[in-house]
């Protein structure tokens, strides 16, 4: 297993490193001249000269070559120092700790109303297969992973703040501005998960174990909780680390709807506001972020399945 | 004379499916006594398995099966699910067909074996480590007290058919039915297998439903052979007369086609799905076939201790 | 099970044929000119003149929810296409070539799948600057890591199997065994994904132009029309229902073809679910 | 001779510095004439069917040469000389995946001619595939099917067709017949039988089944853990096997002396059990027979006229 572990992260150290390549690249094929956006930002767009911008492109090292420009960039970054926001000035690293909060918050609600529903549903929906509460549950996933979040946010507001007022459309802070963004953003997440369980389960029934466990006459109960529905869940543990990317995704959208003080909406913000600084700096760590997920499920995987938590370490 | 334990009587097994009705067999009449091992030959896909499966009640539920499988004065298919439930594992075991497969991955090996026998035998976890031990012990497993926390995957084949085999047994069945259990087994394994079954039905006096493709594995183990040609049993009776002068020309072309007979192989191949056959459904490969043969249902016919299902089968014909 | 998943193909296909037509024939079966607007008839409810009813510069929504079509249609065969292309080519090498070039490529598609695909959509699409082509560019740039590694995946097993060994042995190429024995043999979980895969990328890109970085301003896009249908949620549903009703059915339809083409053309596939 | 086997070994490397080592052959050195048929006999995982593939130049040797009618066939690299490609060919062991699923049986039966360039006119195509097809006892009617619509034996047999149409001097057989039921399995040997004698075809035929084995061939090689570890003229090897592990595979009872195989094996003394022993024998930790000397690895070794074996006391008697 500490083989296993050991690669795991050799490779998760090569893809960070590629994602801040990536992360690079992407920012210097923006159109536009970088010093001259700084300039902007600094001195504003009225009081500006060449010369200015000249100062501040050799001031910033923005003269260098591209590979120093990126090292310089790189060992700042690795030090927590993301530079300053071109349109407030603060230093990035202090906004983002800010919204840090409130996007875990909102992910951790979405991510556990899911779950419970995901988790009843796919069972129930696999143990019965073909029944009514099988079609009812798999229709249901089909429209949840289809309906745009957008929409339903929408929806959401017009039926719940608009026409009832239980719930308020925008804001932070107390329980009951959590809900809508919550269940929005749980939706889809819940009905794909759903689909994967049942879908899992349905896979795992059709075993030989399963069969040999029936023939041996245990009982049919024992037969879905203690050796089937292990056995299901280690494939969607991972699936469940991948939606939880798809739920940084949908934080970019219910957090612009619902003026949700996180990373989504400071992300699209500086989007809005060609504040480069902080783009690079939200789309670096979504992306850390990420990649930091993945590997926790890979483990979560070893600790669960001991087909890999002993074979790995032997060979 | 020894007593019948499992007496099957036109017993049929059909499959639902999109396409219509599947048969899987067909009529099947069959008997075990106490302590005697049968042996189900036949080829791939002419439905021994399913039969097998039948038996413990546990198709997939497009599978239906009609007759009467009477089990100790019960008929198994009146049976409510729970009182089946019951009589699996405690009365019929099942030894399954692909071993790698047929173990839980993700319980280690002693609790799958305590798991039954806590369930068969009423005993406390402390007794039951006790006795999954002896039980693996029996089995060729020496040393089994560092195995006794491994995963499924962590054991070889052969090792796992051992567990398997303890497992079948911990409910003390008076039955057992072995699925293919030499399948996919290189010689050496295969002997092995052979051995570990011999020692089970020795040991426990328990009777054995060993369905199998090998005829060499059959052979070796069996008191009585069916042999069962696209879905029906064709010939039924006992070892030394079944492989040694068979009467159904089948089971004759069997015979002549293993390597030590000559490899005579047996023309054409036997049809997919048998429904639509009349009459008799060796008919298109049958060398001795004549007209009646094709449009009536053949009855089986009794000649010494065996049944056979020919019309020009008569004792003295040999190959 | 067989059969309703066969119906919600169909179902799937007839859908899909009338957005098509729909798309092609925009100009006939549109009510009304999707960009004329007439401020006195703003924010009017569905009616029989504005079967959708108008929004706030008075142009008809059901015209611009069809001429919509068409952009998104554009949008989502555009991305699929140029994913399925690259994800084939990279795949195919990858998988056949395995060795150091397969252990780049894979690095390469690690590195972009470390991203959340929308929000690396989101940055290259605003990076870009409006304009559908842009939006192509950002949901393509984000779209073909999950072809090439099925594709990769693929190949790996079908190139062990006993037939890719026979057909050496009669002296064929690695070019002649790619393109006339894997490549036909790998495309059925390829076309699977591709037709589930045209819905995500529309989804996508409505997602992308509810935020406000797609097509410019006055082009009729699904996604837009609910940004600015926002505003008027109290006093005009209408805006924000419709489009979205679009965008809906339109994705359902894709998932349905995805889901139906999977059990016809391989079963094995059945309990594969990908987004 | 027409194929001349030499020393071939296999590696592979595996860990993250390619460390560990894991050897799949040693070694293996035979030769087979025109017409004639070897048998190689051994368990499953014991390194036959990478030999198979490396004679064919789909795998490249770690070392070792393989001659075809006295020249070499491998390139530096390891693989197939162009003008070898068609001169070998192989029968591989699941019908499931002997075709491409994709492939209606008449393309896959022309592929090989058109791969060969040996292209008859086009009007000639249909009659020549029929004509292969009926060389291995099957209809016309097959040509238009897809493989999923065949069963086992039938493919096989169209892969004999395909063997077939390109006239190989060396024909690989690798377990042809394992996945197939006994009376399908005796229909296809006999067919592999017959186009071998027609055409005068090398056969190197690979099972784990002794029987099937001393059937086809003229002789028979014994294959453990990457070794041949015995080798002799078919007769020979039944009658008079040397080496245990031979034994032990002869041992598999046949049908009629049943009681043969419950037979108690001798138990070996256990101070042979301490100690690593990386130069023994490669059947040294399983052999009934194990001496001190054993240790030390024996090398095939002719005992008697034509009877190769590699077991010190074998070699002894």
């Amino acid at each position: 297993m500490a083989h296993y572990i050991l690669k795991r992260s050799g490779l998760l150290i090569i893809v960070v490193f590629g994602v801040t390549i990536a992360t690079f690249v992407l920012m210097n094929m923006a159109p536009g001249d970088q010093a001259e956006m700084v300039a902007i930002a600094r001195y504003g767009l009225e009081n500006l000269t060449a010369d200015e911008i000249e100062n501040i492109r050799i001031s910033e090292g923005l003269d260098a070559p591209v590979w120093v420009q990126y090292f310089h960039w790189l060992s700042h970054i690795a030090q927590g120092d993301f530079g300053h926001s071109l349109v407030t000035g603060d230093p990035v690293s202090q906004e983002i700790i800010a919204r840090i909060p409130a996007t875990l918050l909102l992910s951790i609600t979405s991510l556990v109303f899911s779950l419970l529903i995901a988790i009843p549903a796919g069972v129930i929906s696999a143990v019965k297969h073909n029944s009514f509460v099988d079609h009812g549950v798999r229709i249901g996933a089909m429209l949840g992973a289809t309906i745009p979040n957008f929409w339903l946010a929408l929806l959401l507001i017009l039926l719940f703040s608009v026409t009832w007022d239980w719930f308020p459309v925008f804001g932070y802070g107390t329980a009951s501005h959590i809900v809508l963004p919550a269940v929005t953003l749980g939706a889809g997440m819940a009905a794909v998960t759903t689909r994967l369980i049942r879908a899992g389960m349905l896979e795992v029934l059709k075993q030989d174990y399963i069969i040999s466990a029936r023939a041996h006459g245990i009982s049919e109960k024992r037969v879905i909780f203690r050796h089937a529905l292990k056995n299901a869940f280690i494939p969607v543990i991972t699936v469940i680390g991948m939606q939880l990317g798809h739920l940084l995704e949908g934080t970019v959208i219910v957090e612009s709807i619902f003026a949700w003080p996180g990373l989504g909406k400071l992300l699209v913000d500086s989007i809005y506001a060609r504040d480069y600084a902080v783009i690079q700096a939200c789309v670096l760590l979504f992306a850390v972020f990420f990649v930091l997920i993945n590997l926790l499920v890979d483990l979560l995987y070893v600790i669960l399945d001991p087909r890999i938590r002993y074979d790995r370490g032997a060979g | 004379m020894a007593t019948t334990l499992l007496s099957i009587r036109g017993l049929t097994t059909v499959f639902h499916c999109r396409q219509g009705q599947i048969e899987a067999f067909n009529n099947v009449d069959l008997d075990i006594d106490q302590g005697q091992v049968l042996g189900l030959i036949g080829e791939t896909g002419c439905g021994k398995s399913v039969l097998g499966m039948s038996i413990l009640r546990l198709l997939p539920p497009n599978g239906v099966s009609r007759g009467q499988i009477i089990y100790k004065y019960r008929d198994l298919l009146g049976l409510s699910p729970q009182v089946m439930q019951r009589i699996r594992g405690a009365e019929i075991g099942l030894l399954p067909q692909n071993p790698s497969a047929s173990l839980n991955p993700v319980l280690s090996v002693g609790q799958q074996l305590m798991e039954g026998l806590r369930l068969h035998r009423m005993i406390k976890k402390e007794k039951a480590r006790v006795a999954a031990q002896t039980l693996l012990g029996c089995y060729g497993l020496r040393g089994f007290n560092n195995r006794y926390d491994e995963y499924p995957h962590q054991l070889s084949g052969g090792m796992k058919q051992r567990v398997l085999a303890a497992l079948s047994i911990t409910g003390k069945p008076s039955l057992l039915i072995a699925d293919e259990p030499t399948k996919g087994l290189d010689g050496v394994a295969r002997n092995q297998v052979v051995a570990l079954l011999r020692q089970l039905t020795r040991e426990t006096k328990m009777a054995l439903l060993l369905i199998t493709h090998d005829l060499k594995v059959a052979a070796n183990l069996c008191d009585q052979i069916a042999v069962m040609y696209c879905g029906e049993i064709v010939e039924n009776g006992p070892v030394g007369k079944v492989l040694v002068s068979p009467l159904h020309p089948y089971t004759q072309g069997l015979l002549a086609s293993l390597p030590e007979n000559g490899l005579h192989p047996i023309p054409d191949y036997s049809p997919g799905v048998p429904g639509d056959i009349q009459g008799c459904r060796f008919y298109p490969r049958c060398r001795y076939r004549q007209d009646k043969c094709s449009c009536q249902t053949i009855k089986n016919k009794r000649i010494n201790e065996t049944y056979v299902r020919c019309l020009s089968a008569s004792e003295g014909r040999e190959n | 099970m067989c059969i309703l998943e066969n119906k919600l193909a169909f179902a799937g296909m007839v859908i899909i044929a009338m957005l098509v037509i729909l798309a092609l024939f925009a100009p006939l079966l549109a009510p009304h000119d999707p960009y004329v607007q007439s401020l006195g008839q703003s924010l009017i409810g569905p009616c029989r003149d504005y079967p959708f009813g108008t929004d706030e510069f008075g142009r008809c929504v059901l015209s611009r929810i069809i001429y919509g079509t068409r952009i998104s249609l554009v949008i989502g065969l555009g991305v699929t296409t140029m994913s399925t292309i690259i994800g084939v080519v990279l795949g195919m090498v990858a998988g056949f070539h395995n060795g150091r070039l397969d252990e780049i490529i894979m690095r390469v598609v690690d590195v972009f799948l470390a991203f959340p695909g929308l929000i690396l959509a989101l940055v290259v699409a605003g990076l870009l600057g409006p304009g559908t082509l842009n939006v192509v560019i950002a949901l393509t740039v984000v779209g073909w890591m999950g072809y090439a590694r099925v594709i990769r995946g693929a190949v790996l097993a079908e190139k062990e199997k006993e037939y890719i060994g026979a057909v050496q042995t009669f002296g064929a190429g690695d070019c002649y065994i790619m393109l006339r024995h894997l490549l036909p043999n790998v495309m059925t979980p390829i076309v699977v994904m591709a037709s589930a895969g045209v819905g995500y990328v529309i989804l996508a890109a409505a997602g992308l132009s509810f935020l406000g970085l797609g097509a410019e301003p006055p082009a009729p896009v699904w996604g837009a029309m609910l940004n600015y249908g926002k505003a008027y949620l109290q006093s005009a549903p209408h805006l924000t229902i419709f489009p979205g009703l679009a965008i809906m059915i339109t994705v359902l339809a894709f998932n349905f073809l995805g889901d139906g083409l999977r059990d016809q053309l391989d079963p094995r596939m059945k309990n594969l679910h990908f987004r | 001779m027409l194929l001349r086997v030499e020393k071939i070994s296999k590696e592979y490397t595996s860990g993250i510095f390619r460390s560990r080592r894991h050897r799949v052959l040693e070694e293996v050195t035979f030769a087979l004439a025109q017409g004639e048929t070897l048998g190689l006999v051994g368990e499953s995982g014991c390194g036959k069917s990478t030999l198979a593939r490396i004679i064919l130049g789909l795998t490249p040797p770690s070392s070792g040469k393989v001659f075809l009618l006295g020249q070499e066939v491998f390139s530096r690299g390891g693989r197939l000389k162009k003008e070898f490609f068609g001169r070998m060919q192989i029968v591989f062991q699941h019908p499931e995946s002997a075709l491409n699923p994709r492939m209606k049986v008449w393309d896959s039966l022309l592929e090989p001619l058109l791969l060969q360039k040996k292209n008859p006119l086009k009007e000639e195509h249909i009659n020549r595939c029929s004509k292969l097809l009926r060389r291995v006892g099957l209809g016309e009617e097959y040509l238009c099917r897809y493989p999923h619509e065949l069963s086992g034996g039938q493919i096989q047999r169209i892969v004999l067709a395909q063997v077939l149409s390109l006239q190989p001097d060396l024909l690989i057989a690798d377990e042809p017949t394992s996945q197939l039921d006994v009376s399908v399995q005796a229909q296809v040997l006999r067919i592999l039988k017959d186009i071998q004698v027609e055409n005068n075809i090398g056969l190197l035929f690979i099972s784990h089944d002794l029987d099937v084995v001393g059937w086809i061939s003229d002789r028979i090689a014994v294959m453990l853990r990457g070794q041949i570890i015995e080798h002799a003229p078919a007769g020979l090897i039944r009658r008079k096997p040397l080496h245990p592990y031979t034994r032990l595979l002869l041992g598999n009872y046949s049908m009629s002396d049943s009681k043969k195989a419950s037979r108690a094996v001798p138990r070996r003394s256990m101070e042979l059990d301490s100690g690593i022993f990386e130069n023994a024998c490669v059947y040294f930790s399983d052999c009934p027979q194990a001496q001190q000397e054993c240790r030390q690895k024996p090398w095939l070794q002719e005992v008697s006229d034509g009877h190769y074996a590699a077991c010190w006391q074998a070699v002894r008697k």
